[in-house]
């Protein structure tokens, strides 16, 4: 593995025709953190990540290694050690888990090698799904995945494209329990020898699985810290008071997941635009 | 193959995973399918089976009591809307024929083809009347396109086309009969009728394509010969029915004629759009030579009455030939169908091979051109003799005026028959041409 | 000068005539997102109704504005009949689409074929409709044909009744809401399937007007549908789906461009060069003119 | 982007080594395939049949292409006459130099045009290597500057469709402008000869359907071999979803474009031995029409199978012969029918057919149903 790397967000803002989605966000992230994005619906979480990842545009500075990030495409983003998933889980669904995982692994394979037929399972490719449990699944067609396997899938994903920094957007969302805790524990693993950015609603989870954490709202850092100094915020405690009716529940239990912004979907599109929108 | 088990039960997964054996079977079942193609493809060839499959000239067929020819005409596509009409001449003169007798005690069998405005279909369909139904002769062909694309086919195999519409002349290919006029049949006269009315200089409008570009060059050849100015030359894409601009750039030049080698769909939207700017056959007359009696009744007479047509036949040519043809050609299609100089020269074609083969005693096509040369009909343009030469027909020319009622009438003719000149070689002006 | 305004004048009118054709597939293509190959054979649907209806109908002016609606109403029961038997089945397939209803644009040309016969038939036009007026007098004037003026006024009060459509009926704000949330108008209680078809009848019915006026400037036969279509899809792509004024700035825009380039160079060169410019721009703006720009487009 | 649930759109077998381990099937039916071709065509056909057949398996090389840059790519490439055209034009210019002999100019511009020699556009092509190369090369190169600037741009789906077809509708109107030095409307028409070989000699006529058969063969092979390899799995990754695709930092701009410059290529290498074939090429096989008629023919057939798209584009060119011989006049309506109900009924293609007939038998009877299809 190589060595860890932190990201260094400064004065980002990212905005959609007047909107301002993401307003001057600082932002420190250490090597080898696992930390958790929370905040109220539109607070700007999934946009932050969008623009560290390239996918939006925005202005300020994101440092990763110290490399700048913005104004570099999204498959160099990715290149520079990078990867993300997204709300809803998008993999392949036509190809085979193995599959899904060999082109994550393959970034950066020659002209020759591509042009190959894929001989056995790569080492690393055989690593991941050990890790993320899905060797028996290696041949089921990745669109017959439950829900939670192919969260972990793109996990795996994220494994095998050896990337420094994960961004996970909601992993454990629609997750049983059991699942919920060996997600966890699997995110805990990987902060070993990656840094680990998780956006998440589910706070028990959070609660069990944070080493750091921030809080967003209306696009600006409201607080930061431990999950403890977290919940002792007052300013915390007022937003999420303003913005569900229970607002201790919200922040003390699991808590209704409502639904977030819209979100620019990678993913499988809603409607028959989404669908478009992905064609186009 | 389905020994696995979720092969069989578990309905969408064993869907997909099973998406892979077959895949790998499919390659054979693909190999069957050819196969079987293959098959039904030879079942189509039933005609050919008898015969030597190699033998170079496929021989007509002219063995049982009826004798076969292709009808070979866009169906479909674009130019349906002018081929249809030749199609149905051609029926017509064949049932007349076969009423009265057949070609040498033969009754005459169409079979008819869809060109589907389309040249290398034109040309697939030409090999399949030759070798597959093997046909005495082939009937058809419009655009200068279709006809260039069926020349080799027909050179080939040594089997005769009859080609029945006005072309641009530099062609003798020795297995088409040409029975419409050729450049100095119909763009020349009309030419010297526009000089003998005193005209000086001229606008060219045409659609893109062979006959207008070599037509033009002709005329340019002509007016520079004979002190007339060409003021613009314009070229639309087929089938194009935008002429605003056109229509503009017309009427600015100040010509005092048109010469207009539009051909089917675009002359609507030419002459709509030549009204609409102002400009008369009065003022600014146009000389057409692809709008014949089927097409003033697309466009309508609103917006063509007056201007000038140049052709070899109307419906109203005078003559016992012509008043039968029409009032057979109506009885047969409809009273409101017209007829124009390309279905005249289509039934007269029928008529001219009839006459050859019967000369010959033979319908072998060496022997059919052997006997060509003289072979007069009494066609509805009037006496038509074939120039055994160079396979055009002498050809009386006739320039006709659009009236009101949506006919034509024939405003001037050369007095008799002109004889067909392809090369032009006749005239010194177009020396430079070929 | 007189050859500049004429141009111009014509550029618009020829832009009037793309924006009628167009404007029915800013319903279908730009809002439904349905690449309806046989939108052509509408527009000679509404060609043939001012035939048929011209058979009947004694007096050019008054069959030609009889015409108006009842081409809308036979254009739109098409539309409304294909969406209901294929393109419903198609919605998740938009390439799909494109060739089947191109299979149905062969069919309802033979079909034409077969109703009224191979060859081009004609429609008087009013009196009233095929003279011009004179804008500019002098030896030289400048006149304006009135049948292009009719084009251009047609063309705008559908642009006027389109968008007011959308913009103020419940109709239009449930179209607008199926397009923009397909799976939230449906739980809001909006019939989709119902809406689908309306939008479909709208579009489809304005194509039918648009071919009631191409009787009025060309060709009415079996295949005047197709030499248009790719001009009124590309207006479409140009102007940013989904975007009623894009598509109006890039009819006129088209229309004026052509006109100018077909006066200095040739027909065949112009539309090359049109074409040419077409694909430039969008490698500029490749969504087109106007965007939707929502998060969800990004 | 769709998929397309009747045709299995995953591309390996079961397990990658089970695939390497038996080729004996792909090779069965390739065998198979290819006596067809080779043994039964020209035994059972006469020689205008065997004729036709070539210039479908032409049709079918350019749905090869197709089949790898929609059916596994998901572009819509609707321009592919674009191709066929620039290398049957290719293929036509050198055999009309050859024609002409030595000093002379090709027939039609000894009748059209103005100029004494040829266009300096025209004199590599006098050189048989260089016009060679080009059928295939001139297409890849035109495919590839194109691609770049419009994958790179994101010109996606319905636009890419659209602007294809503008593209096509372009170079047709262009072609048919420069009548002096292209032929315009009429093409290319009249080659007598083939690399020395006289055209009017049923025997090379035979020869030549062999070479196409040989090269449709070897296409479906390399293709195949890009199918299975692991840039084929990225492709219909690419397909599924683009932007994943790019967050695991590949760039799908250029994955695309290695489809659609192997799709010219293919389309390229078809309309030159289109020429041969038929003796003619022309702006007629160029525009939108033939354009759609490509694509149709794989997708009547199956996109995403390679056998689906080359079978049914065979099929539906036969379909066009068969149909329009037997009903001149009412043809279009089958033909149109046909493509509604393949298209809208079976989106995987007529090859999903098999697939679906042979679950619901074994649905039924539970048995093994090896060797039906």
């Amino acid at each position: 593995m190589s060595q860890l790397s932190g990201l260094e967000i400064r004065g980002l803002r990212v905005s959609f025709d007047g909107f301002t989605a993401v307003d001057g966000v600082d932002l420190d992230v250490a090597p080898g953190d696992l930390r958790f994005l929370i905040g109220p619906n539109g607070a700007g979480k999934t946009t932050l990540v969008d623009a560290v990842t390239g996918l939006v545009k925005a202005q300020g500075s994101v440092l990763f290694g110290g490399a700048e990030l913005l104004g570099r495409s999204v498959h160099r983003i990715a290149r520079s050690g990078i990867g993300r998933t997204f709300q809803t889980a998008t993999v392949f669904e036509g190809l085979t888990v193995l599959q899904n995982l060999d082109i994550a692994a393959g970034a950066g394979r020659g002209m020759l090698t591509m042009l190959r037929r894929r001989k056995g399972v790569p080492e690393p490719v055989a690593r991941a799904l050990e890790t993320v449990g899905l060797t028996d699944l290696a041949h089921s067609p990745a669109g017959t995945l439950a829900h939670g396997q192919k969260q972990w899938l793109e996990i795996g994903m994220l494994l095998v494209q050896d990337v420094r920094l994960l961004l996970l957007d909601e992993p454990v969302a629609g997750m049983s329990h059991d699942e919920r805790q060996a997600t966890g524990e699997l995110l805990e693993h990987i902060s070993e020898e990656r840094t680990v950015v998780v956006i998440e609603h589910d706070m028990d989870f959070m609660r069990s699985f944070a080493r750091s954490v921030s809080v967003l709202h209306a696009g600006r850092v409201l607080s930061e810290g431990t999950v403890a100094e977290v919940q002792a915020d007052p300013r915390v405690q007022e937003v999420y008071l303003g913005h569900a009716a229970a607002g201790d529940a919200a922040l003390g239990s699991a808590g209704p997941t409502l639904p977030d912004e819209p979100e620019p979907s990678g993913g499988t599109a809603s409607g028959r635009t989404g669908a478009a929108v992905q064609e186009v | 193959m389905s020994s696995q088990p979720e092969g069989v039960h578990l309905s969408s997964e064993s869907y997909r995973s099973s998406g892979f054996r077959p895949q790998r079977r499919r390659v054979i079942a693909g190999a069957a399918a050819l196969a079987a193609v293959v098959a039904l493809t030879a079942c189509g060839a039933k005609t050919d089976a008898a015969g030597g499959s190699s033998d170079q000239a496929a021989k007509a067929d002219t063995s049982g009591d009826t004798v076969r020819v292709g009808l070979l005409n866009s169906l479909s596509g674009t130019m349906a809307i002018s081929e249809v009409t030749v199609r149905d001449s051609l029926r017509l003169a064949i049932e007349e024929i076969n009423a009265s007798g057949g070609v040498l005690g033969k009754q005459i069998k169409p079979v008819s083809e869809d060109g589907a405005s389309d040249w290398p279909t034109f040309a697939e369909k030409a090999a399949k009347l030759i070798k597959e139904d093997r046909v005495a002769a082939t009937f058809g062909c419009w655009t200068s396109a279709s006809r260039k694309a069926v020349k080799p086919v027909f050179e080939k195999n040594k089997s005769l086309l009859f080609y029945p519409v006005q072309y641009e002349g530099l062609e003798e290919s020795p297995y088409i009969f040409y029975t419409g006029a050729t450049t100095n049949q119909q763009i020349v006269p009309a030419l010297d009728y526009l000089k003998s009315r005193g005209e000086k200089s001229i606008y060219l409008v045409g659609s893109d394509y062979v006959f207008p570009r070599t037509a033009n060059k002709i005329i340019k050849a002509y007016a520079k010969a004979n002190g007339m100015k060409v003021l613009g030359e314009d070229y639309a894409p087929l089938g194009s029915t935008e002429f605003s601009t056109i229509a503009n750039k017309v009427k600015a030049s100040k010509a005092d004629a048109v010469f207009n080698t539009l051909n089917g769909d675009s002359n609507v939207a030419f002459f709509k759009e030549y009204k609409s700017a102002g400009l008369t056959a009065r003022s600014m007359p146009v000389v057409s030579v692809s709008i014949a009696e089927e097409e003033v009744k697309s466009i309508g007479s609103q917006y063509l009455a007056g201007q000038l047509t140049a052709w070899n036949y109307y419906q109203t040519t005078p003559g016992a030939a012509n008043t039968k043809f029409v009032k057979a050609y109506k009885a047969k299609y409809g009273q409101d169908k017209p007829t124009s100089d390309p279905m005249e020269a289509a039934y007269t074609s029928v008529y001219l091979w009839k006459a050859m083969v019967e000369k010959a005693k033979s319908f072998d096509p060496e022997k059919v051109k052997a006997a060509s040369d003289g072979i007069t009909f009494d066609a509805p343009e009037g006496t038509v003799t074939v120039d055994g030469a160079s396979q055009h027909i002498h050809k009386t020319a006739r320039i006709g005026r659009i009236g009101t009622d949506g006919l034509i009438e024939q405003v001037w003719d050369s007095g008799e028959p002109i004889e067909p000149d392809p090369f032009l070689k006749g005239y010194d002006w177009a020396s430079g041409l070929s | 000068m007189t050859v500049i305004l004429g141009q111009t004048f014509t550029g618009i009118s020829i832009g009037a005539v793309l924006l009628l054709i167009a404007l029915g597939l800013s319903l279908t293509f730009g809002q439904m997102n349905v690449i309806n190959m046989a939108h052509g054979e509408f527009i000679m649907a509404g060609a043939y109704t001012t035939y048929v209806l011209q058979k009947s109908i004694s007096g050019a002016g008054l069959s030609l504005l009889v015409a108006l609606p009842v081409a809308f109403l036979v254009a739109g029961a098409l539309g409304a009949l294909l969406e209901w038997v294929l393109i419903r089945r198609l919605y998740l397939r938009p390439l799909d689409t494109l060739l089947v209803t191109w299979g149905v644009s062969l069919m309802l040309q033979q079909l034409a074929r077969d109703l009224f016969g191979a060859p081009n038939v004609q429609t008087r036009a009013p009196d009233w409709l095929t003279g011009n007026i004179t804008v500019l007098g002098g030896s030289d004037p400048l006149t304006f044909a009135n049948s292009r003026l009719f084009i251009l006024g047609l063309a705008v009060t559908a642009v006027v009744a389109l968008s007011l459509t959308l913009r103020l009926t419940s109709l239009g704000r449930r179209i607008r809401g199926v397009v923009q949330n397909r799976d939230l108008a449906e739980v809001s209680g909006i019939s989709t399937s119902r809406v689908d078809r309306t939008a479909f009848f709208l579009g489809s019915g304005l194509a039918g007007v648009a071919g009631v006026a191409l009787t009025l400037v060309g060709p009415i036969g079996p295949t005047m549908g197709t030499n248009i279509i790719i001009d009124a899809f590309l207006v479409i792509v140009v102007g940013g789906i989904g975007q009623l004024k894009g598509t109006v700035i890039v009819a006129f825009a088209l229309g004026v461009m052509q006109s100018v380039l077909e006066y200095s160079t040739t027909v065949s060169v112009a539309k090359v060069l049109v074409l040419v410019a077409i694909v430039a721009f969008l490698q500029w703006r490749p969504q087109g003119l106007y965007t939707l720009r929502t998060r969800s487009l990004v | 982007m769709t998929l397309f649930k009747g045709a299995p759109a995953a591309p390996a077998g079961k397990s990658p080594s089970v695939l390497a381990g038996r080729p004996a099937r792909a090779w069965a039916g390739f065998a198979a395939a290819a006596v067809a071709l080779f043994a039964l065509a020209p035994l059972a056909l006469s020689d205008f049949r065997l004729g036709l057949l070539a210039k479908y398996l032409c049709t079918a090389m350019v749905a090869v292409g197709i089949c790898l840059a929609w059916g596994r790519g998901g572009l819509l490439t609707l321009g592919q006459g674009v191709f066929f055209g620039l290398g049957g034009y290719a293929m036509a210019m050198h055999l009309k130099i050859a024609d002409a002999g030595p000093g002379n100019l090709p027939d039609f511009m000894q009748l059209y045009g103005t100029a004494s020699e040829l266009p300096w556009w025209w004199r590599p092509f006098g050189n048989p290597l260089v016009a060679l190369a080009a059928t295939v090369l001139l297409p890849m190169a035109v495919a590839a500057v194109l691609g770049s600037f419009i994958f790179r741009r994101r010109v996606k789906g319905a636009y890419f469709a659209i602007l294809s077809q503008a593209l096509a509708a372009a170079f047709a109107i262009w072609l048919i402008g420069q009548q002096a030095t292209t032929g315009g409307t009429n093409g290319l028409t009249d080659i007598q000869g083939f690399f020395g070989y006289d055209l009017d000699d049923p025997v090379n006529q035979r020869m030549v359907y062999f070479v196409i058969a040989a090269v449709l063969l070897l296409l479906i092979a390399l293709v195949r071999q890009l199918i299975h390899s692991r840039y084929g799995e990225l492709l219909v990754a690419v397909r599924d979803s683009e932007e994943r695709v790019r967050f695991l930092g590949y760039d799908p701009a250029n994955v695309k474009l290695v489809a659609y410059v192997v799709a010219a290529g293919t389309a390229g290498l078809a309309g030159a031995l289109f020429v041969p074939a038929v003796g003619i090429i022309s702006p007629a096989m160029i525009g939108i029409v033939p354009s759609i008629e490509f694509v149709i023919g794989a997708a009547v057939g199956g996109r995403a199978s390679l056998a689906g798209a080359v079978l049914g584009a065979i099929g539906v060119a036969w379909a066009k012969t068969a149909l329009s011989e037997e009903f001149p006049a009412a043809w279009t309506y089958f033909q149109g029918l046909l493509f509604i109900v393949a298209l809208a009924f079976l989106p995987g293609g007529l090859v999903s057919l098999a697939g679906i007939v042979r679950r619901r038998r074994a649905a039924a009877t539970a048995l093994p149903s090896g060797g039906a299809a």
